[in-house]
């Protein structure tokens, strides 16, 4: 997008054999969060977002090709940084930026913010914030989808900062022991906070957990939201089918800093530079163009679209109101 | 009216509320197979399966976040922690994920189910299995907070507690299990949030639940034997409270005193004396006195034990001054 | 005298202790290499390398009990919690390794460490991230609780912390990092379990530590206005308390408000109100009132939260009415 | 010992090898540990001792061949079934009796009962009744020797039901992480309380987790004191030579109840039968006279001294006054 000339990667398989109805559908969701996100750096710049604000840059990818590979009534366990499944579980944009500013029309009425984002009616089962917490719940999820027999599975979604801790060791021992329809994603950044993985795990490869929680696993590089989606489609059947959970660890990069307030020196010009070079949202972009021949001007149109979407949803999301004072009583207890 | 233990009347809980609901089930450690640590299980797994009756590896923060994520699913678990002691390791789960589900998804996700096990000293079990939670979790909006001392009390509010759409977090007592009791044959319901007036008294009120009621009733005993007359208030809920019941008395005997299974700093014990300052300040003649715990871990030799955790005749000396007598 | 943020004084004071004693090291998530999510930690790493400056993983029980059994080796570590809302999953290490190993052991064993970071509602983190752990450690014996409000307090006693041969819990806050005030350049420490009367005054006793003694001084600063005479006390050590100064104070305007950066149910509040009371109440004119936070999980909205954490002008109110004025 | 004729295992390569000396020293050893747990089997049942009381017999070779592979100044971290520890590192058997009397005398002066036995001089570093809650703790021992280069190395045991639970795995996960001189060891029971080990992980073998943790490991079924003390010397050497931890899992058996309150229904007799044939502390006694022709009456001997040592240390532990009362003061915090 930037016009100068990079020593670029090839186009995947999974670029290639995808349609390009599907190409078009998942790069424009992809950027869809992406321009959401650039507009939440902006509104967090001019003071309207406060608190934590962790992107999803770079990791669009991923949510889009899980988005994919779920069935209706799945369900997504995410961390605080959870914008990304949200828009692509098809959470109102609206709600999401509302949520951000703290209004009444966010996605949970205001009270939540960047790092609570629920939309149970789409799938959108959080935005946990405290580290490695919801993996007993996801396990929990699943627990109740084999006791039900419903056929729903859980995908769970966790940073590689969240392996050492031990509420993720316990979800994931009990799932391996009572066969749990999850499946555990690792979305390994190659970060948590400005720490690279080498200093937080004693090894690199975070599968070979899996053995010990008797879990068959899956590790790759994401090239692509098709990919994703492939290989997430073989441990979501795996969930549905056999009541097998599954640990899979997801190589990707974040853009920018691990939230608003971390400039992210820690890493290089070229470490960056070399990621931003195999981007998936762009490698999509690349494979509309090059193999189906759409033209700069047609991609255009569609960024514009969005953003015009996601400055929409800004404008309406400051055009609601805070929450009513008496908001904050809500929800304490259910009252029956 | 059978006469039960507290055990018998907590399985007969669940029991029935299993009978009732498919949704529920019990989960920790040893309540299957074993019939649990306590035996407050015996008979579950085998007239409702494994499904139902769910052994746990020892995974505290796990199988109550487990527990907590089936909730969320509208299922309804009763986690049983082996004590309440081992919570500490799932201390997250519950402040966290089963108190605050519901508010922070702004109301599209709640937990409903209980917490439970015997909590607070049982008999020389040493400092790390002799603590009480209550101040821990009573502290949290978000749970409710049970306690009981009687039979009939455990079975009632035990089955409303498996009822009632928030995570209710049930103490019982190692020490009690024993404990016999009439209860009613036909179904009844005790509501959360009520406290009993296991005795009524004109002189003073004391205050107590859980362990300390039989430590309160012992001394209203002894006291009424120096003429004394002593109410006494289970308060069977300590969050919500019946604070309505609490002023009432203190408004009529114009002096209270709190029994406390639990430590003096910040316990629930400085917060009904808070409260009570507050709210019947003119009708206090004396300050509001507290026995409980001594501030210290709890010592494994008997003797040391005994003198760590409050005993009637305490009890007695402080009916005695906060009535500027003996 | 140098004019320090509260942040400064803290990396000030590890660091003179790190040099006065290699014993003393520094971990925690991002204290190293990102010097502190908070920057309490700037240049300690170039200064003493990655022997004494640890980055860990996101581990808190791990490297809280790493800290603890290195303690029992004679090291003296600071663990720092990125913010002691992430101390929930360390819980178990604290209440019972950390306090209670010397008990335990019958003397043989010690923890002489410190356990430091952010606690209590900073600015729109939601409920999870918003909550204050002062009542669930003063609450424990075996732990020391320090809270600081100033960047000269923050030095001297976290100073003295560290040299303490107990576990000393030190509590400070995101929103007050950048706080400034003057500390003297020699070296000096402030013994725990001694409050600071941060303002005199003849007409109420006005107590706070950490967060709420702003919320204090600005609510004595309305009152003034109002010909109100307010003392404000510092408690800064919650355990050991330092009663007397309170009682003196107490006895002294014969009223007193508590303003809390926590829960109403069972906090420290509550236990400084049930002592008053106990100790001074012929001295007391008024019931001790309590301003705190709303019995809620925090919601993220700016305003909810405003309302939700307590205020100089509800401070105000809580002064007159226990001042019968207003 | 029964007289019976067994269809008995032969003898193993380990006793073979020893001396008779060392035969004689382990079976001596052993056998103390059994008659003191008898002993207070008895105490128990007279109500002499209360709370819990967690026996270690079947399991004494591997507190006797840890003991034989350590060095003066390494720790034993051990979990609340610790009376073999202490027993095997030279603690005063009066003063254990006596910490289960709850008498000032006591290994803790009576503070702390059964499952906290420390003796600091004796490397007996306790004795937790938190599961897994001494695991980060023993990493932290070994911190502490890795900081100071003092070469010590410290042993942590712990059952095979605390594996699953968060603590563990973090302190695994740091020492893994960080190259620290300790070795875990797993004492694998085949049960947690009256929960078999396939109702409590997922997979059986435990040694699997290691390799998640970047560990070397070691598992094998428990024969003799001297299998015990080669293995784990391995591990203790690479530990103190290259500060790199162990994972090891050791197969063995308790021949009573979880504690004094659990009668043990859930094993059959067959199963405690056979593990009663190969009752390493048996076998060593077989050694003994099979292969160096100890005789019957040598070896009754060498039981009649111990069960008169046992003895008389259950009488003084009794002669052992309760604590002062004053003495629950004491303690709580240190006072410079
Ligand atoms: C128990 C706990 N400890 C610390 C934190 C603070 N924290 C929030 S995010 C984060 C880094 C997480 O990194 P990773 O798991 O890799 O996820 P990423 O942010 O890279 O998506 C830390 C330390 C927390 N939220 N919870
Ligand atoms: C956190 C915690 N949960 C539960 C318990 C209760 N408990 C004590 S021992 C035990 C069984 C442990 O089995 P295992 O680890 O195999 O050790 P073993 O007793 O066989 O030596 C349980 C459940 C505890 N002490 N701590
Ligand atoms: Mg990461
Ligand atoms: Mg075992």
């Amino acid at each position: 997008m930037d016009g100068q000339t990079r020593d670029l990667p090839p186009l995947t398989e999974g670029l290639k054999a995808a349609s390009q109805d599907e190409l078009a559908h998942a790069f424009k969701e992809m950027l869809r969060i992406r321009r959401f996100e650039e507009n939440a750096t902006r509104a967090y710049t001019r003071g309207k977002i406060s608190g934590f604000l962790h992107l999803y840059i770079g990791q669009e990818a991923i949510a889009i090709g899980t988005n994919l590979a779920m069935r209706e009534g799945d369900r997504i366990v995410a961390t605080y940084r959870d914008h990304g499944f949200a828009l692509a579980q098809g959470c109102d944009a609206t709600a999401c930026m509302a949520e951000l500013f703290g209004r009444s029309g966010g996605l949970v009425g205001g009270v939540g913010g960047s790092m609570h984002f629920f939309d149970r009616d789409k799938g959108m089962w959080g935005g946990y914030a405290i580290i490695g917490n919801h993996v007993p719940l996801a396990a929990g999820h699943a627990f109740a989808a084999k006791y039900l027999s419903d056929g729903k599975v859980t995908i769970c979604f966790l940073g590689d900062g969240a392996v050492g801790i031990g509420p993720t060791h316990e979800g994931m021992t009990l799932a391996g022991l009572w066969g749990l329809p999850v499946v555990f994603v690792v979305e390994n950044n190659r970060y948590s906070m400005g720490t690279p993985l080498g200093r937080t795990l004693p090894v690199e490869d975070i599968t070979l957990r899996a053995q010990g929680y008797g879990m068959e696993s899956d590790r790759f590089e994401v090239t692509d939201p098709f990919q994703v989606r492939d290989r997430l489609k073989v441990a979501v059947d795996r969930a549905r089918e056999e009541s097998k959970p599954t640990l899979i660890e997801l190589l990707t990069y974040r853009f920018r800093g691990h939230s608003m307030s971390d400039p992210g020196k820690y890493r290089t010009k070229a470490e960056l530079d070399g990621f931003r070079n195999r981007d998936p949202m762009e490698m999509t972009r690349r494979a509309l163009m090059e193999l189906h021949g759409v033209s700069e001007d047609a991609l255009e149109a569609v960024d514009e679209a969005i953003i015009e979407e996601m400055d929409v949803a800004m404008a309406s999301a400051d055009a609601s109101p805070q929450p009513v004072p008496e908001h904050r009583f809500k929800n304490v207890y259910v009252e029956e | 009216m059978a006469v039960l233990q507290i055990r018998e009347a907590i399985r007969d809980a669940m029991r029935e509320e299993m009978l009732r609901d498919d949704r529920v089930f019990l989960m920790g450690e040893e309540v299957g197979h074993y019939e649990g640590a306590y035996k407050c299980s015996q008979g579950l797994l085998k007239e409702f399966g494994e499904k139902r009756v769910i052994d746990t590896p020892i995974t505290e923060t796990g199988f109550a976040g487990v527990g907590i994520g089936a909730a969320m699913c509208g299922l309804r678990p009763i986690i049983e922690f082996m004590t309440f002691n081992f919570s500490a390791v799932a201390f997250d789960q519950i402040i966290n994920n089963a108190a605050k589900i519901h508010h922070m998804t702004g109301g599209q996700f709640h937990a409903p189910m209980v917490f439970r096990g015997p909590n607070a000293a049982a008999h020389m079990l040493g400092s790390t299995h002799s603590q009480a939670f209550d101040t821990f979790y009573a502290h949290i909006p978000g749970l409710k907070v049970v306690s009981v001392a009687t039979p009939k009390d455990a079975k009632g509010l035990l089955k409303a507690a498996i009822r009632d759409p928030n995570p209710v977090i049930f103490f019982e007592s190692e020490v009690q299990y024993g404990v016999k009791g009439e209860v009613p044959e036909d179904e009844y319901l005790i509501e959360l949030g009520v406290a009993d007036t296991k005795r009524e008294g004109a002189d003073v009120t004391l205050l107590c639940w859980g362990q300390s009621v039989a430590i309160a009733l012992a001394a209203a005993e002894l006291a009424q034997e120096k003429g004394l007359d002593v109410e006494v208030i289970d308060l069977r809920s300590l969050r919500p409270l019946d604070e309505q019941t609490i002023f009432d008395s203190v408004r009529k005997t114009n002096r209270a005193v709190v029994v406390e299974h639990g430590w003096p700093y910040g316990g629930v014990g400085s917060h009904l004396i808070a409260r009570i300052q507050e709210e019947c300040f003119d009708a206090l003649d004396a300050p509001v006195l507290k026995v409980c715990y001594e501030d210290l871990p709890m010592s494994y030799a008997e003797n040391l034990e005994h003198l760590t955790i409050p005993q009637p005749s305490q009890v007695l000396e402080a009916l005695e001054e906060v009535s500027y007598r003996g």
